[in-house]
């Protein structure tokens, strides 16, 4: 349960530090100081808990399907992690609450630095693989906000996203691998997966894993060739570079791969990748770091260098240079840690990290400078300070494993230079900060720092000291408990001690010494140090990320031109074509073939009848252009011959909706038509491009394809026997048990009356909408005045309100058409009533009233008839949906189930038997619903030509109809890098 | 009481449908009414989904064995009435609409829903729309749900016009206008060539077939697949997609999360339903497959490519249909459970970020009109013969709910949860969608190796994690944290509690992961065994059918 | 007879795909309107041709087979009603387009070339 | 008290109770009762749509109109199929607007007048005065004027003149 | 007899469909816009008398009511034609 | 057809009324296609709307009776339709052809009575002409 603790405290710890007032420095140091001291003592109290091989655990249930439950698992090396990270979090903490400037939003920092920590010692505690990735990733992040810390510079920004695009993506191949692991081991937990290392390093998978893991590793902590964000992450506030860059989260790799060593070691692949990296990372770093101006860039470099030591050791399939590695891990932690805390305290106290500003500042800042001086020469590998112990045990591992592998040569003398630049890299620090004519023109005075800065340094610089004097004593244990937990039985004999007597790893180092001192020493005289780093400069990576960047961005923009179009026709010709060959490709087995049903004997009047019909629809689409008015007459003319069709083939109430809905259609368009400006018939020379007249010839193919495709399904089905069941059943039982002689009537009202419910909510939905797009109508400039025929009459047709009459030409018309309308009011109830028994029914009975309705418009116009007749379309629309709606509902009273029919036979004196049914009721829903939202509609439209001036409009609609209009364009231009 | 839960299937159609209507009674001016009975209806939509969802697991074995409920409409019995089916699946996705709309609903409030545009009518009428559609067992019945979820969304989408919109939406109306065609050639071959329209009645019908009339029946569902695939977003029939979800109003692109997953919806449930032959769910499978690779990866270019944040989520949706589209092509049975997982996981998540740019478009600077709006266009109709008195729709601008603090902050963490969902990355569920997923592949890799298909999607899903990761940061660093051209808006509860709940929402998904997935494992079982559903839906007639062959 | 109702389709969608591909928005709802009579007309053949056989029971005992199928009757006369409601639909949003962009491309600009 | 026709448009209500029976072929009483109550609210909804009532004072003159209107329009058809088919030997046809003068003002009556030039072949109502007081026909073969003045004032116009007003 | 009739009844259904086709040319030749709407108007009129040969040569009564709204609403669109060719709108305000 | 034998008080005016209405018609069609100009072709096609449609609707009177067994009558309905409705289509249709002819020019006008009509339109007119609608095909 305290595992358990341990890793929510800090994150509990987290989200309450988030919630500080902004200014509240004090109480978030505080805060966190507890919180990490919290933490460290609760991984000391584990200590005895792992000695010996044992392992605290703690596991809950999450998915068990997958294998995988929330499972803490402490052993000797976690434990020793678990401590780095909890006593160094403690540490820079402490560090941090002076460090940290009063402007500095201080409590977000802690609250980062402490949701880090508990990602860390998540890493750390992780039993389960999976849920170390989780961790693994939460680090990333937690160090990405902790990079851009100060959002306002631009380099702390770059940083922190190029921090979290390499880590990111290394981690998520180490989700990849840990996966592939998970499948060939059969399990996620941590120890089958060590258990099982032969079977793993006998798997086919076993290298891509390898790589996979090794990419996350490498990735986190920064080594060759993806160092380059490490320098970057500088930016970040030092404790941050402290903590995360240089103690934790860079050692989170290596602490993966020792991790996993037992699972994975022991190939050649895994020598030559781990070290490989390792030893470029070596070199790479220590070669850099001579060269940075910056005291922190110093530190980076190094700590790559460093790293890759600890990888090379890693590599070299040797369990003592596995104890190395893991020893060296903590050396590196504790000396590094403390520069950079030093570097932060000059940053702090003079204001600048270049280092050809700095000078002597031992004499302002002497106990710093003690402090710094000692750490350097533990990074130096000067003896009686740690960094000497674990580079001999490096020297020694490179000679061993050198001699193994038939690397005799090159293993120790790339140890060797690198352990020259490191002096060199070292001595140059110490030397151009502290040393030599004290600085005038920096831009603070310098002087010592606050005791609380000073302290965590120092108290990490007597770590060095004690455990490169008394090693057996300080680490060594501790050290053993940790390996223990790895090699288990496999543990080498090793000793630690200061003195091994003359060995060829002392020769090495002092080889490295010597070189590393004279390397300085020449370097200075060149005044070579401040130049860019030779070579290696030529091939900035961190510049390559960013032209990388700015390359996939571009050329994804590009690609996403082929990908998405903005062309509505490109779109329909994708839907069109890709139909046409989905249609096609069913017949590619049996290919098509008529079927053998007997055919209707041709009738020459259908022939002539769709002869016309053809011609329209023809005609139709080549006038649409520019000719709409009788483009729409020849639609018209289409839509007869197809009524026409639905009658001759024995569909009356087809014929009958399709006729209505014909005539309310054109109207509508043609109310339409009023506010579209004409377009001018003209010989576009665009039209004529060769380019343009493929595309024609290409439409027309597509268009023919799709004509001939739909007529080879339409006539392959018409001339096979129908078998439908469903048909019969309906037919059967229509009259008998739904009263109904009409079965279309009835199909539609009561068998599938679910369907027409759902019709007349579209129509009811669409009417809606078309009021609301019509009350924020624009019309173009052009058709917005009142046409010029209307202008130039001065006895308008219509609208003189007073008049019962039109005095113009609409006066024997208006007589006409209102005596029509109460008897189109009369017809539109006879199709309502006798729809169950004969074509008809609540659908074609709305549309013949709201036509009845739309014509009185047309030749009273609008005010006239509005000043008479007040009709609330909504009003009906809303009424029959809610009447269709309570006709379903009707039937849960007599507990059947929605719209189910009910009917009472009535019997009343005089007019005799009456049979009353919900499905009648359902109908009128239907027939108001049409009546409003087809009046709705067409009133609507026709409402355009009555305008008056509206209210100024406000801030808000204008800032989102700009969202909008920003969101519609995708500008290729890529703002960062 | 028991009467009403009888009724329960068919209520997350009629509660939308009875509130749009009555809202339609209420004047503009009643807002505070019309409010109530939306968020009244979504309240209940909501518990009838859980009541539903509840009673499809085992828990409730008692209520229906199979875990599937099936409602008669009419009382016509199936195959010959239209009959609402409520399953696992089914239930699911009333549940996460239901969820999502609730949320958008009450963001909407804040200032997105003002009077003069009938939005809270089409809002229910979308949710309608979407319950109808994951409910209806019956084919046609899907096109007319389809017809009037699409019809309502014609409406939102176009909520707010400008050109932008209305250019966009007239994209998406005429390319649906065009899918919903083949939906009604493709519904119409089917019923051709096996006479039923009944889903569950599909399966032994088309068995029977003759193999040249089996190859009218394929065109048919082939014409039908691909007006699913347009509604799902998946490439190429996907470009309307970026532009009509990007204009649309932070609260409509938010269901509208939901309404891509209906196309995949359709796909996951016919596709068992269709056919049982190998042969041809291998070639399903193929184009599934390599039509969601392509999807996937054409989303992944979008994101790289925008620079704007709500174009860039749309392209997450796309990401996320290819996804689920590839997954299941891969024809691997242990696959759906997690898809299932993505799927509710995308959907939340999706929804959340389409609520966040809502709020995060206010942090830029509004610029004035630069010009007196001109005289002509303002001239606005008048409808006084429909009760309307002010020419204006829009009413005053009216502040809902108090304003929260560190505004900046919560949008920030937000955005950061936002990234974590669409990036998959833990601890937000999409990394437990993803890994799942992945597991699975890798599971099954050995045996389907042979096609390196479950490695190439492996990589896909994972590049989409650094692809998100790349896009967003740099947009969102752009919004956060370029100090100039930002203001901090004020922000209200009633727009940032949505985000925040959907965001916990998601929170719970991780930590209930045992459980959930469960869930979908029973589901994906339901779904992989057609025979269970037949018969549930056909109930007696199979047997007498089978009676009738024996004869 | 089912030869030339087939051919009638094709003629019908020919037309509609060819206009339904074109760039001005009033030859795409004209392409819509004549889709939506090939459908119709499409999905009423699915039911196959019958002639003088409309679906109205007339004696008492209906014999299925003397019927034309009602069904596909029934699900065209949902496809008008919802086709005209999106034709609707889509002019006032073509108007609205004309209106705010100036042009009656379906693309609201005028290709550039 | 002004006559009830003037406050009620009885003749339309009759009107549309007949129609109603005529459309569903049935003299059943529940029809007649429906067809009044559809008919009276159908008159009521429409009544502000139609100010003006017809007065109807001798419907009797009725038949003796459509006698004469069916006389002509088969005589009229006859002409008119003649001319299309160019059966009429080498005469030019000369086609023409006339304007013919008016006393009948009663807009219904002009209704029915327009219905009758209309549904005769050769002549089309072309359009009314502002002021009532003519009428523009056109004409297919206008040989004389005079003959189409004639026809319209001595065979309708008194006699509609009698049926109206 | 009836067989005279059925032919007599299938005479006059061609006559109406080449009506049908002859105003169809003239809806094609217009020249001017009100030639083409006539040609639509006399289209619909001869679809309406077609469909009742449709009913008189099935013996059948259902195809009156579709006759019935042609006659009712046939004018409807004609005369939206015309009041747009006339005025420029098909209603006033 | 329909395997009903009709009266011959129905198959001999039947027969008569069915060809005499398709040639009226038919000839009426004709009209509408071969004369000259627009304003004549307005009149043929009454021959179809009166006597061609009332000889069929009588016909159909006649074969509905027979087959019902009783008068049926409703065939008038349809007539009084037409005849309310169409002088109210050629009204309009003649309005709006004046205009626009006389817009045109008076090339394409008729000689006598159009210039009459064509002046009283300009002595109303402040505006000489009149200007074209919105979308004019020809
Ligand atoms: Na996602
Ligand atoms: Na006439």
């Amino acid at each position: 349960m305290l595992l358990t603790l341990m890793v929510v405290l800090p994150f509990l710890g987290s989200v309450a530090a988030a919630f500080l007032p902004a200014g509240a420095r004090n109480t978030a140091a505080s805060w966190a100081t507890s919180v990490t001291v919290a933490c460290t003592v609760l991984v000391l109290l584990f200590y005895p808990e792992v000695q010996d091989g044992r392992v605290a655990s703690v596991r809950f249930e999450w998915l068990p399907q997958f294998g995988i439950d929330v499972y803490l698992r402490m052993d000797g090396f976690a434990w020793l992690f678990a401590l780095l990270v909890s006593l160094m979090g403690a540490l820079v903490v402490l560090y941090a609450r002076y460090y940290m400037s009063a402007e500095d939003p201080v409590p977000r920092f802690f609250s980062f630095l402490l949701a880090f920590m508990g990602a860390m010692l998540g890493i750390v505690l992780s039993g389960n693989l999976i849920q170390l990735v989780v961790f693994w990733e939460l680090t990333s992040l937690t160090s990405f906000m902790l990079i851009a810390y100060w959002y306002h510079l631009p380099d702390a920004r770059r940083a922190a996203r190029m921090a979290v695009v390499v880590t990111v993506g290394g981690g998520l191949c180490l989700l990849l691998g840990v996966l592939m692991l998970g499948a060939i081991v059969g399990s996620y937990d941590l120890d089958d997966v060590l258990a099982a290392g032969d079977a793993i390093r006998a798997h086919r998978w076993y290298p891509t894993v390898l790589v996979l893991v090794a990419l996350g590793a490498l990735t986190k902590s920064a080594q060759f060739p993806f160092h380059f964000w490490l320098p970057q992450a500088m930016t970040a506030p030092t404790p941050v570079s402290a903590y995360l860059h240089s103690a934790t989260m860079v050692k989170a790799g290596v602490f993966l791969l020792a991790r996993l060593w037992p699972a994975l070691y022991g190939s050649e692949l895994w020598f030559w990748l781990i070290t490989g990296a390792g030893a470029a990372s070596l070199l790479v770093g220590a070669i850099s770091a001579t060269f940075q101006r910056d005291t922190k860039g110093v530190l980076a470099y190094s700590t790559i260098s460093h790293l890759g030591l600890i990888t090379m050791l890693l590599g070299m399939n040797s369990e003592l240079a596995l104890v190395a590695a893991v020893f060296h891990m903590m050396n590196h932690a504790t000396f590094k840690a403390s520069l950079f805390m030093g570097a932060g305290i000059v940053q702090h106290e003079t204001g600048t990290r270049d280092m050809q500003r700095l000078s002597g500042l031992a004499h302002a800042m002497p106990l710093t400078a003690t402090v710094a001086t000692v750490a350097a020469a533990a990074m130096a590998g000067v003896p009686l300070l740690n960094g000497f112990l674990s580079k001999e045990m490096f020297f020694e591992e490179s000679i061993v494993v050198g001699g193994a592998t038939g690397l005799v040569i090159t293993l120790p003398t790339i140890a060797t230079i690198a352990g020259a630049f490191s002096v060199a890299y070292s001595v140059r620090f110490i030397h151009q900060v502290f040393f030599g004519r004290p600085a005038t023109d920096l831009p603070k005075t310098p002087k010592e720092p606050t005791r609380g800065m000073l302290v965590p340094s120092a108290l990490l610089v007597v770590a060095c000291l004690l455990i490169g004097i008394l090693p057996a004593r300080t680490i060594g244990p501790v050290l053993e408990t940790a390996m223990l937990s790895i090699l288990g039985a496999n543990l080498p004999e090793y000793r630690l001690v200061v003195w091994q007597g003359f060995t060829a790893p002392l020769l090495l180092s002092l080889t490295a010494s010597t070189l590393g001192l004279s390397l300085y020493l020449l370097l200075l005289k060149r005044r070579a140090t401040m130049r860019p780093t030779p070579l290696l400069s030529l091939v900035d990576a961190s510049r390559l990320f960013d032209v990388g960047n700015v390359v996939v961005v571009r050329g994804a923009a590009r690609v996403a031109h082929f990908f998405f179009t903005r062309r509505l026709q490109s779109q329909l010709l994708a839907i069109v074509g890709i139909a046409l060959v989905a249609g096609v490709a069913a017949f590619g087995g049996v290919g098509w073939s008529a079927g053998d049903q007997p055919l209707h004997p041709l009738d020459p009047l259908f022939v002539l009848l769709w002869v016309g019909g053809a011609a329209c629809a023809i005609g139709a689409a080549q006038q649409a252009k520019f000719h709409r008015l009788a483009a729409l007459i020849m639609l018209g003319g289409a839509g007869l011959v197809t009524c026409l069709t639905f009658a001759w083939f024995s569909a009356p109430d087809l014929a009958l909706t399709q006729i209505t809905v014909e005539v309310v259609s054109v109207v509508l368009l043609l109310l339409g038509l009023r506010w579209l400006p004409r377009r001018i018939p003209f010989d576009d020379p665009r039209r004529r491009t060769p380019r343009a007249r493929a595309r024609r010839l290409r439409d027309v193919a597509l268009a023919l394809g799709a004509g001939t495709g739909a007529a080879a399904l339409a006539f392959a089905v018409l001339t096979r026997p129908n078998g439908a069941e469903i048909r019969d059943f309906y037919v059967d039982n229509a009259l008998e048990i739904a009263n109904g002689r009409n079965v279309v009537n009835v199909i539609l009202v009561d068998y599938r009356s679910f369907d027409t419910f759902g019709e007349i909510t579209v129509v009811a939905i669409v009417a809606i909408i078309v009021y609301a797009l019509l009350r924020r109508f624009r019309p173009a400039p052009e058709s917005i005045d009142v046409p010029r025929a209307q202008r130039a009459d001065p006895s308008p047709p219509v609208g003189v309100l007073d008049d019962p009459l039109p005095r113009g030409y609409m006066k024997i018309p208006a007589v006409l058409v209102r005596l029509l309308g109460p008897m189109a009011g009369l017809v539109s109830v006879y199709f309502l009533l006798r729809g169950h028994d004969a074509p008809g029914g609540g659908f074609v009975g709305g549309l013949v009233m709201a036509t009845a309705v739309i014509v009185q418009y047309m030749v009273g116009g609008t005010m006239w008839v509005e000043s008479r007749l007040r009709i609330h379309p909504q009003l009906w629309i809303a009424l029959g949906l809610l009447t269709a709606g309570a006709a379903g509902i009707l039937a849960w009273l007599a507990a059947k189930p929605f719209l189910s029919a009910l009917s009472v036979d009535l019997h009343v004196p005089l007019l005799g038997d009456l049979h009353l049914s919900s499905v009648l009721l359902f109908d009128l829903g239907v027939y108001m619903l049409v009546i409003g939202a087809v009046v709705l509609m067409l009133v609507a439209l026709a409402h355009q030509s009555l305008r008056s001036p509206r209210r100024t409009q406000f801030v808000e609609e204008t800032a989102d109809a700009q969202a909008a209009e920003e969101a519609a364009e995708t500008s290729t231009s890529e703002a960062s890098a | 009481m028991t009467a009403l839960l009888d009724h329960l299937p068919i209520l997350p159609i009629a509660v939308p449908l009875f509130a749009a209507a009555a809202m339609l009674l209420v004047g503009d001016a009643r807002r505070t009414l019309r409010y109530s009975i939306a968020f009244g209806s979504l309240t209940v939509q909501l518990a009838v989904a859980l009541v539903l969802l509840y009673q499809t697991t085992d828990a409730a074995a008692h209520i229906w064995p199979n875990g599937i409920g099936v409602y008669e409409i009419g009382g016509w019995p199936a195959p010959f009435g239209i009959v609402l089916v409520v399953d696992r699946l089914s239930s699911m996705m009333l549940t996460l609409t239901a969820t999502v709309a609730l949320a958008a609903l009450v963001y909407s409030t804040a200032h997105w829903d003002r009077p003069g545009q009938p939005f809270h009518s089409l809002f229910q009428l979308l949710v309608m729309g979407l319950n109808g559609a994951f409910l209806t067992g019956d084919l046609f019945n899907l096109f007319v749900f389809f017809e009037v979820l699409l019809a309502a969304s014609y409406g939102l989408v176009l909520r707010g016009l400008g050109t932008a919109r209305v250019r966009m939406g007239l994209h998406y109306i005429a390319v649906n206008l065009a899918a919903s065609f083949l939906f009604l050639i493709g519904v119409a071959l089917i019923y051709g060539t096996v006479g039923t329209l009944n889903m569950a009645d599909l399966l032994g019908h088309v068995e029977a077939l003759p193999p040249d009339d089996r190859a009218l029946f394929d065109a048919g569902a082939w014409i039908l697949g691909i007006a699913f695939l347009v509604k799902a977003g998946s490439w190429p029939l996907n470009s309307w997609l970026p532009g009509a979800y990007s204009v649309s109003i932070a609260p409509v692109a938010a269901v509208f999360a939901v309404m891509t997953k209906v196309g995949v919806y359709a796909v996951l449930r016919l596709g068992t339903l269709m056919s049982e032959d190998a042969a041809a769910a291998t070639i399903l499978g193929e184009i599934l497959y390599y039509t969601g690779l392509v999807t996937l990866v054409s989303g992944m270019i979008g994101m790289l490519a925008t620079q704007h944040l709500k174009r860039l989520v749309s392209y997450s949706v796309i990401v996320s249909s290819g996804l689920l589209l590839a997954s299941l092509g891969l024809g691997i049975e242990a696959v759906t459970p997690p898809v299932l997982f993505y799927l509710a996981t995308s959907v939340l998540t999706t929804a959340a970020f389409f609520l966040l740019t809502g709020m995060t478009d206010r942090t830029r600077l509004v610029m004035p009109p630069a010009h007196e709006p001109d005289a002509q266009g303002d001239i606005l109709p008048v409808y006084m013969a429909f009760g309307v008195t002010s020419p204006d729709p829009y009413g005053t601008e009216e502040e809902v709910g108090a304003a929260i603090p560190a505004a900046m902050a919560f949008l920030g963490l937000m955005f950061v949860c936002c990234v974590l969902l669409v990036a998959g990355l833990p601890p937000l569920p999409g990394f437990v969608a993803k890994f799942t997923l992945l597991s699975v592949v890798l599971e099954t890799a050995p045996v389907v190796g042979a096609r390196n298909a479950g490695w190439v999607l492996a990589v896909a899903v994972l590049a989409t994690g650094i692809v998100s990761v790349v896009a967003l940061t740099r947009i969102g660093m752009r919004l956060f944290w370029s100090p100039a051209q930002r203001r901090t808006p004020r922000l209200h509860v009633v727009e940032a509690a949505p985000v925040a709940f959907l965001v916990l929402v998601c929170l719970g998904l991780t930590a209930a992961s045992g459980p959930v997935m469960r869930f979908f494992d029973a589901t994906a079982r339901s779904l992989h065994d057609p025979d269970t559903y037949i018969e549930t839906v056909l109930g007696s007639r199979v047997a007498s059918r089978t009676e009738g062959d024996a004869q | 007879m089912e030869a030339v109702y087939a051919l009638a389709i094709g003629v019908l969608v020919a037309a509609g795909v060819w206009l339904l591909l074109r760039p001005r928005t009033f030859q795409v709802i004209m392409g819509l309107s004549l889709l939506s009579y090939a459908t119709n007309l499409f999905i009423f053949g699915m039911g196959r041709l019958e002639i003088q056989r409309p679906p109205i029971l007339s004696g008492g005992e209906a014999t299925p087979a003397l019927y034309a199928d009602p069904v596909p009757q029934a699900l065209v006369l949902t496809a008008i009603v919802i086709g005209f409601a999106t034709t609707a639909l889509f002019l006032v949003v073509l108007l609205a387009l004309r209106g705010l962009s100036g042009t009656d491309h379906v693309d609201g600009r005028e290709p550039e070339q | 008290m002004k006559p009830i026709a003037d406050r009620w448009p009885v003749a339309l209500t009759v009107s549309l109770v007949a129609m109603w029976l005529l459309l569903n072929q049935t003299l059943a009483p529940v029809h007649i009762v429906l067809g009044t109550l559809l008919a009276i609210a159908l008159a009521w909804a429409s009544r502000r749509l139609r100010p003006l009532q017809p007065r109807l004072a001798r419907l009797g003159l009725v038949p003796v109109l459509l006698a004469r209107v069916l006389q002509d329009i088969v005589r009229s058809n006859i002409a008119v199929a003649r001319i299309v088919l160019g059966l009429v030997g080498d005469r030019e046809i000369r086609s023409g607007f006339v304007d013919i003068p008016l006393e009948m003002r009663d807009p219904h009556a002009l209704a029915v007048l327009a219905g009758i030039v209309t549904s005769t072949p050769g002549t089309v109502w072309v359009d009314l005065a502002a002021d009532g007081s003519r009428v523009t026909l056109h004409v297919l073969d206008l040989r004389d004027e005079q003959d189409w003045i004639d026809w319209i004032k001595l065979r309708y116009e008194r006699l509609l003149m009698g049926i109206f007003e | 007899m009836n067989a005279v009739f059925d032919y007599a009844a299938w005479f006059a259904s061609l006559c109406f469909v080449l009506a049908m086709l002859l105003a169809l040319l003239r809806m094609f030749l217009g020249p001017a816009a009100q030639d083409r709407v006539l040609a639509l108007d006399a289209f619909y009129l001869n679809g309406m008398l077609t469909l009742l040969m449709l009913g008189i040569r099935s013996s059948s009564t259902v195809y009156f009511d579709m006759a019935l709204l042609i006659a009712l609403f046939g004018f409807a669109s004609t005369i939206a034609f015309a009041k747009f060719l006339l005025s420029g709108e098909v209603i006033e305000p | 057809m329909n395997g009903m034998e009709l009266p011959l008080w129905v198959t001999i005016p039947g027969t008569l009324l069915l060809v005499a209405g398709g040639l009226l018609t038919l000839i009426g069609a004709l009209g509408l296609v071969r004369l000259p100009d627009f304003f004549m072709r307005m009149h043929p096609p009454t021959m179809g709307t009166t006597l061609g449609a009332g000889c069929v609707l009588i016909a159909s009177m006649l074969v509905s009776s027979a087959l019902e067994q009783h008068p049926v009558v409703h065939e008038l309905l349809i007539t009084l339709f037409i005849v309310m409705t169409a002088p109210v289509t050629a009204m309009l249709l003649m309005r709006a052809a004046v205009f626009r002819a006389q817009r045109k020019g008076d090339d394409a006008a008729p000689p006598t009575g159009a210039q009459a009509v064509a002046r009283r339109a300009q002595d109303e007119d402040p505006l000489v002409g009149r200007p074209a609608p919105p979308d004019e095909p020809s």
